[in-house]
């Protein structure tokens, strides 16, 4: 029983990741374009929100700011000013770190909703700045910003650009997943489970935090330069606190504590909007339910889910295999489950 | 006599006029064994807060191993051998028991930034591992601090202290909320420091208090009332009266 | 009037987390006045919160307060069954004068009893002087008096006093002593919390002595007081196992 | 909480407070000495700008030709906006400062107490009662969402922060559904819908935003009486001291937490009437007054009634002032001195100008 089980689930992990790498020959450039490019770039969004929330304690509402800096000052500098996209893009994530130093600054001191609360304005603040300012264009939007052109035109010809971002995504993930297990990344925890004890510990606290904050920043810029490149085009709407909200709704479904939940979150979320219009013009009412279905019962989000069912069902299938224990045991958990 | 380790000089420190610390001079040699005792609001843990930093004193000045702290941040006096451990359990509750002390450990030394492991780590883990089986939890380094039930976790708060290798280790009730034979393990742990450690304590358990302590500190509304030998506490009649509440003039 | 029992604790527990801070006490209180001693970290204050009703600590066990169970019930069903709370360190709120400290006590439990917002004045004169004066600004013992007399206002059967001499000048700690004996007189029962020896054996005759979260040693006043080395062995600076 | 709640009794009731702003003194602080210097700075940053304004406003003259009409009219719309400021923000803070609860669906009930006031006074209803109406029906909102979901997570605060923006993504959409996308105005009754003369320069000024300032001044005195001379004003200051003591002496402490949500929300749907007649209604305005009403509360502290109404100006007149007065061609950057003034709070003060570390 529970070794069928494992096959099974091992067999659907396999063919999901199989889907994942060979999306652009698999599917149709649509779905490749409208469906993957989106889930990837909201995915590293929320990754950077996941990664603060999870191992820093900080659920920031700035990211969609930070990323509205980087994605202004791509669109900006490539289109208006004429520069490489590779290099406005650099601009563009140094420039988002850096302002994330600054925000992390003001809003280190405060934690729990008072840091939600301070990260909120601050997004805010800089949604109406770049609005107002005539030279960011935010109003009627900036067209026409393509990516690099080894990457291709990312509506007809998506299957670079894909393979690019998804190869990103992946090494953002190897990145933070490394993260967290240097010294820097294990202070970090330490520091959102009792702060006054790391400070008695010998740890600078704030600088902590604040150093964090960018390094969020920065992959939420470069998120913000991707939903750029892909979208060709980048406005007021594409940085407003609705998409901050979406970020987070993709976060928490997905599941606020596991940094691969950014990503289930967002796919969740893109079929959600795509699809949803069909069923029901209330669809976004569905999208609130279920964020707060997830908050109330589940709130590991999907993933946390998926891990709990999981748990249980081979729990159970365990259990009933146990009269024919004298056989082989079952098999250890799929590697990577 | 040798420098002291600690030297508080007109200490105070008040809350909303409330004088939790009054005019307090406090010498601890190096070495040294102290006891800090006294009824509740005696001003004990906000003494340690003001010798560890995390208060700031209301007039007065510290100084730690010869050196003015009085306005140096917390974390930088642990940088210079101080640990603390607190009342009420503060262990990082999502790391493992190994992570909690290899950072007390890392805490002490620096490179909280290092964004790659190296040697350093490795030795600073087996220093871990030392403590854990120091304070006894070697059998428990890969659980979470939030899994460990409260006596584990008044060891690794020790541990916590223990891990970064102090010259002064200040402990505030050690032995709150531990069974019998949990504090006997504790006075044990406590008895085996070597003297290069110089150890400061709050503790109202009077077998561990008085087992480990070579000099007491008797507060009492936030001022120094006697100090002496356990021997010497023993037979002051305003101990006594102080215990049993007999004086209460301010 | 005879003693009964008016609280049956039963078995009761009480942690802080992981930390089991009450290792299942049992003890029957009977009317008029019980004072418990112990040195500090006893549980003392927890055996008040718990009885309370307050959270934390988490409690288990039982304690009947006439037909009510208490164990489960929030903190203004437990004063509304006729238990009022004077907590150690008299909590006050910082935002409320001294009169608005007594008249936000509802009027069905003010209404239910003797005591009334005037008849507390009458009991403590010092406080109608200053009952426009924010009650923290007040000093030391008009704080306790103003404690004790929001209490009062709920018109209790019990009164749990947890330390009320602590931190008091002897002169006011008599004060807090003759007001006591009053309410005792007026048919109040006293649960007096205490480290002060003198205070506790000069209003109550049973003793419960508290050591590491239980009841060490049921006695009398008299015999406690007779006994110096039961006190230096609960209440002083003195090792309690090895002796 | 108290700092003798609970000493010394083993375990976790310890004496060592949760306080995590005040043991970490922000840079800025410690630079400039935090406490009197921080005021000093602040108080100095403060004069710089309204000399500036001031020079500006003066220097054409007094006369017709100068610009003092019109700073005239510019400063009794940053009068009418931190009015409305106050009213939304008011409530939010009542909330936090009872509960630690950040309703982040304030903005939403802001905009369906507007909404729900264009509705009925399209219908044909009379504008005071439809002013009742939709303020009440705000308050019901706010209740049931308090009851249904808030009341079962007490005391963990990102979880039910993250339940209100739930509720306020549903009530966005539905309220979408409802009353459409296109922007709507209240028309204020045919008493206040007209213009009053001000008597000086010749100037008229919409009678129904002198209305909204008097409004917010009798709702702030209103609630301060409520706060500080009635009984349940006592216990709610009570609660916000020391809940568990208060109960201790018989309230009921649940029941007061929700009639104070029903008043709080009631306070934003009244908000949103004022705003959907001086401003307008449109989706999106449920965030924009949010953020407001955070602004407001971060700058004058939470909890505090009166650092929200001196927030509430603080932010109307940098708003309203930085539109016209930043140097010529710098207008669009106004929103930069709205950060200095969040970044110079947040540095010097982090609770706020009011707040007190809980």
């Amino acid at each position: 029983m529970i070794g069928s089980y494992l096959l099974a689930r091992r067999a659907v992990l396999v063919a999901a990741a199989i889907a994942v790498a060979l999306l652009p020959v698999l599917f149709s450039t649509y779905v490749t374009s409208a469906i993957a490019l989106p889930t990837l770039w909201v995915g590293l969004c929320a990754a950077s929100l996941t990664f603060l929330a999870s191992y820093g304690g900080m659920v920031s509402l700035a990211q969609t700011g930070l990323f509205g800096v980087a994605g202004l000052l791509t669109a900006t500098l490539s289109v208006e000013a004429g520069l490489d996209p590779w290099l406005a893009a650099l601009i563009g994530v140094l420039a988002a770190t850096g302002v994330g130093l600054l925000f992390g600054a003001l809003a280190s001191s405060s934690t729990g909703t008072y840091f939600l609360m301070i990260t909120l304005a601050l997004a805010e603040i800089s949604y109406y700045l770049f609005s107002a300012v005539p030279a960011f264009g935010l109003h009627e939007g900036i067209n026409g910003v393509f990516p690099p052109r080894v990457l291709g035109d990312p509506v007809l010809h998506p299957t670079t650009i894909y393979y690019f971002i998804l190869a990103l995504c992946a090494a953002v993930y190897l990145f933070l997943r490394y993260l967290v297990r240097t010294p820097f990344g294990i202070a970090l925890q330490g520091v959102r489970d009792d702060p006054l004890r790391m400070t008695a510990l010998g740890y600078n606290v704030r600088m902590h935090r604040t150093i964090a904050f960018a390094i969020g920043a920065a992959i939420a810029g470069v998120a913000g330069v991707l939903s750029a490149w892909t979208n060709t085009r980048i406005s007021a709407d594409s940085i407003s606190l609705n998409v901050t909200i979406s970020v987070l709704e993709a976060a928490v479904i997905g599941g606020l504590f596991r940094l691969e939940g950014a990503w289930v979150g967002a796919f969740a979320l893109t079929i959600l909007s795509i699809y949803g219009p069909a069923f029901s013009d209330r669809y976004a009412t569905g999208i609130g339910a279920i964020f707060l279905a997830i908050v109330l019962l589940s709130p590991g989000g999907l993933v946390g889910l998926a891990a709990a069912v999981d748990g249980r069902l081979r729990g159970l299938l365990a259990s009933r295999a146990v009269p024919d224990a004298m056989g082989p045991s079952p098999s250890p958990p799929a590697a990577g489950g | 006599m040798a420098e002291p380790i600690i030297r508080l000089r007109n200490l105070s420190k008040s809350f909303a006029g409330v004088h939790a610390v009054q005019s307090v001079d406090l010498e601890v040699a190096p070495g040294e064994r102290r006891a800090v005792l006294g009824p509740n609001g005696a001003g004990k843990t906000t003494l340690f807060n003001l010798i560890a930093g995390a208060e700031l004193p209301s007039g007065g000045s510290v100084e730690l191993f010869g050196r003015d702290v009085t306005y140096l941040p917390a974390w930088r006096r642990t940088r210079l051998g101080l640990a603390r451990t607190f009342q009420t359990s503060r262990v990082l509750a999502g790391l493992s028991v190994e992570d909690n002390l290899y950072l007390a450990a890392l805490g002490a030394v620096g490179g909280h930034l290092r964004l790659v492991r190296n040697g350093r780590d490795r030795e600073l883990r087996e220093r871990a591992r030392r403590t854990a089986e120091r304070v006894a939890l070697a059998d428990r380094l890969g659980a979470p601090a939030r899994d460990l039930s409260h006596g584990e976790q008044r060891q690794l708060e020790v541990g916590l202290a223990v891990a970064a290798e102090p010259r002064l280790m200040l402990l505030d009730e050690p032995a709150a909320g531990l069974s019998r034979a949990e504090r006997q393990l504790l006075t044990q742990l406590l008895l085996s420091f070597e003297r290069s450690l110089t150890l400061v304590i709050i503790e109202h358990d009077m077998d561990v208090a008085l087992t480990v302590a070579e000099r007491v500190t008797i507060m009492h509304y936030g001022k120094i009332v006697v100090e002496g030998t356990p021997a010497e506490i023993r037979a002051d009649q305003r101990v006594h009266d102080i215990y049993l509440g007999r004086t209460n003039a301010a | 009037m005879p003693p009964e029992e008016i609280l049956a604790i039963r078995d009761l527990q009480a942690f802080y987390g992981g930390a089991h801070v009450l290792h299942g006490l049992t003890a029957s209180i009977q009317s008029g006045a019980t004072a418990v001693l112990g040195r500090n970290g006893m549980g003392k204050t927890t055996l008040c919160r718990a009885l309370m009703g307050i959270t934390p600590p988490r409690t288990q066990g039982s304690v009947r307060f006439g037909e009510a169970e208490l164990i489960g019930s929030p903190p203004h069903r437990i004063c509304r069954a006729g238990i009022g709370y004077v907590p150690q360190g008299r909590r006050l709120f910082r935002s409320l004068t001294t009169d608005e400290h007594l008249r936000m006590i509802d009027r069905g439990l003010s209404k239910r009893g003797r005591w009334t917002i005037d008849s507390v004045y009458e009991l403590f004169p010092a406080l109608a002087e200053r009952r426009h004066v924010s009650g923290v600004l007040l000093s030391g013992g008009e704080q306790q008096m103003l404690a004790i007399g929001r209490a009062l206002l709920t018109n209790p059967r019990l009164l749990i006093m947890d330390e009320p001499s602590e931190g008091l000048a002897p002169t006011v700690v008599e004060r807090v002593v003759e007001t006591c004996r009053t309410l005792l007189a007026e048919g109040i029962s006293l649960l007096l919390v205490e480290q002060n020896l003198g205070v506790a054996t000069a209003l109550a005759d049973r003793i419960l002595i508290m050591l590491t979260g239980e009841v060490a040693l049921e006695t009398t006043a008299e015999a406690l007081l007779a006994d110096e080395a039961v006190q230096r062995r609960y209440l002083g600076v003195e090792r309690a196992t090895a002796g | 909480m108290a700092s003798s709640d609970g000493q010394g009794n083993g375990g976790r009731a310890g004496a060592t407070p949760d306080r995590l702003p005040a043991p970490f003194p922000s840079l800025a602080a410690r630079l400039v000495g935090g406490g009197r210097t921080g005021t000093l700075v602040g108080l100095a940053l403060l004069a710089i700008g309204a000399s500036w304004v001031l020079y500006q406003v003066l220097q054409n003259g007094l006369g017709d030709t100068g610009n003092v009409p019109n700073f005239l009219i510019i400063t009794l719309n940053a009068l009418s906006l931190a009015g409305l400021f106050f009213l939304a923000a008011s409530g939010l803070t009542l909330i936090f400062g009872l509960m630690k609860v950040v309703n982040m669906a304030h903005g939403s009930l802001y905009l369906l107490g507007g909404y729900v006031a264009w509705a009925l006074t399209t219908a044909g209803v009379n504008w005071w009662l439809a002013v009742a109406v939709a303020t009440l029906s705000a308050g019901v909102v706010g209740l049931l969402m308090e009851q249904a979901f808030l009341r079962w997570n007490l005391g963990q605060d990102l979880r039910q922060a993250l339940i209100t923006i739930a509720v306020s993504v549903i009530l966005a959409d539905q309220m979408l559904n409802y009353f459409g996308g296109t922007a709507q105005t209240i028309t204020p009754p045919g008493e206040l819908g007209a213009s009053i003369g001000l008597g000086v320069y010749g100037l008229a000024y919409p009678t129904f935003r002198i209305f909204v300032i008097g409004a917010a001044v009798v709702v702030g005195g209103l609630l301060w009486l409520w706060i500080q001379r009635t009984r349940f004003g006592m216990i709610i200051r009570a609660g916000i001291d020391d809940g568990p003591m208060t109960s201790a002496l018989g309230v009921n402490v649940p029941v007061v937490f929700a009639a104070a949500f029903f008043v709080g929300s009631c306070l934003a749907g009244l908000g949103g009437v004022f705003g959907g007649t001086v401003l307008a209604l449109a989706p999106g305005q449920d965030i924009s007054f949010l953020t407001s009403s955070i602004v407001v509360v971060i700058i004058g502290g939470m909890g505090s009634l009166g650092g929200t109404a001196v927030g509430a100006l603080l932010l109307a007149f940098v708003e309203a002032y930085s539109q016209v007065y930043l140097p010529s061609g710098y207008a669009p950057y106004s929103m930069v001195v709205t950060f200095i003034l969040v970044a110079a709070v947040l540095a010097l003060k982090p609770t706020g100008l009011f707040g007190r570390a809980s």
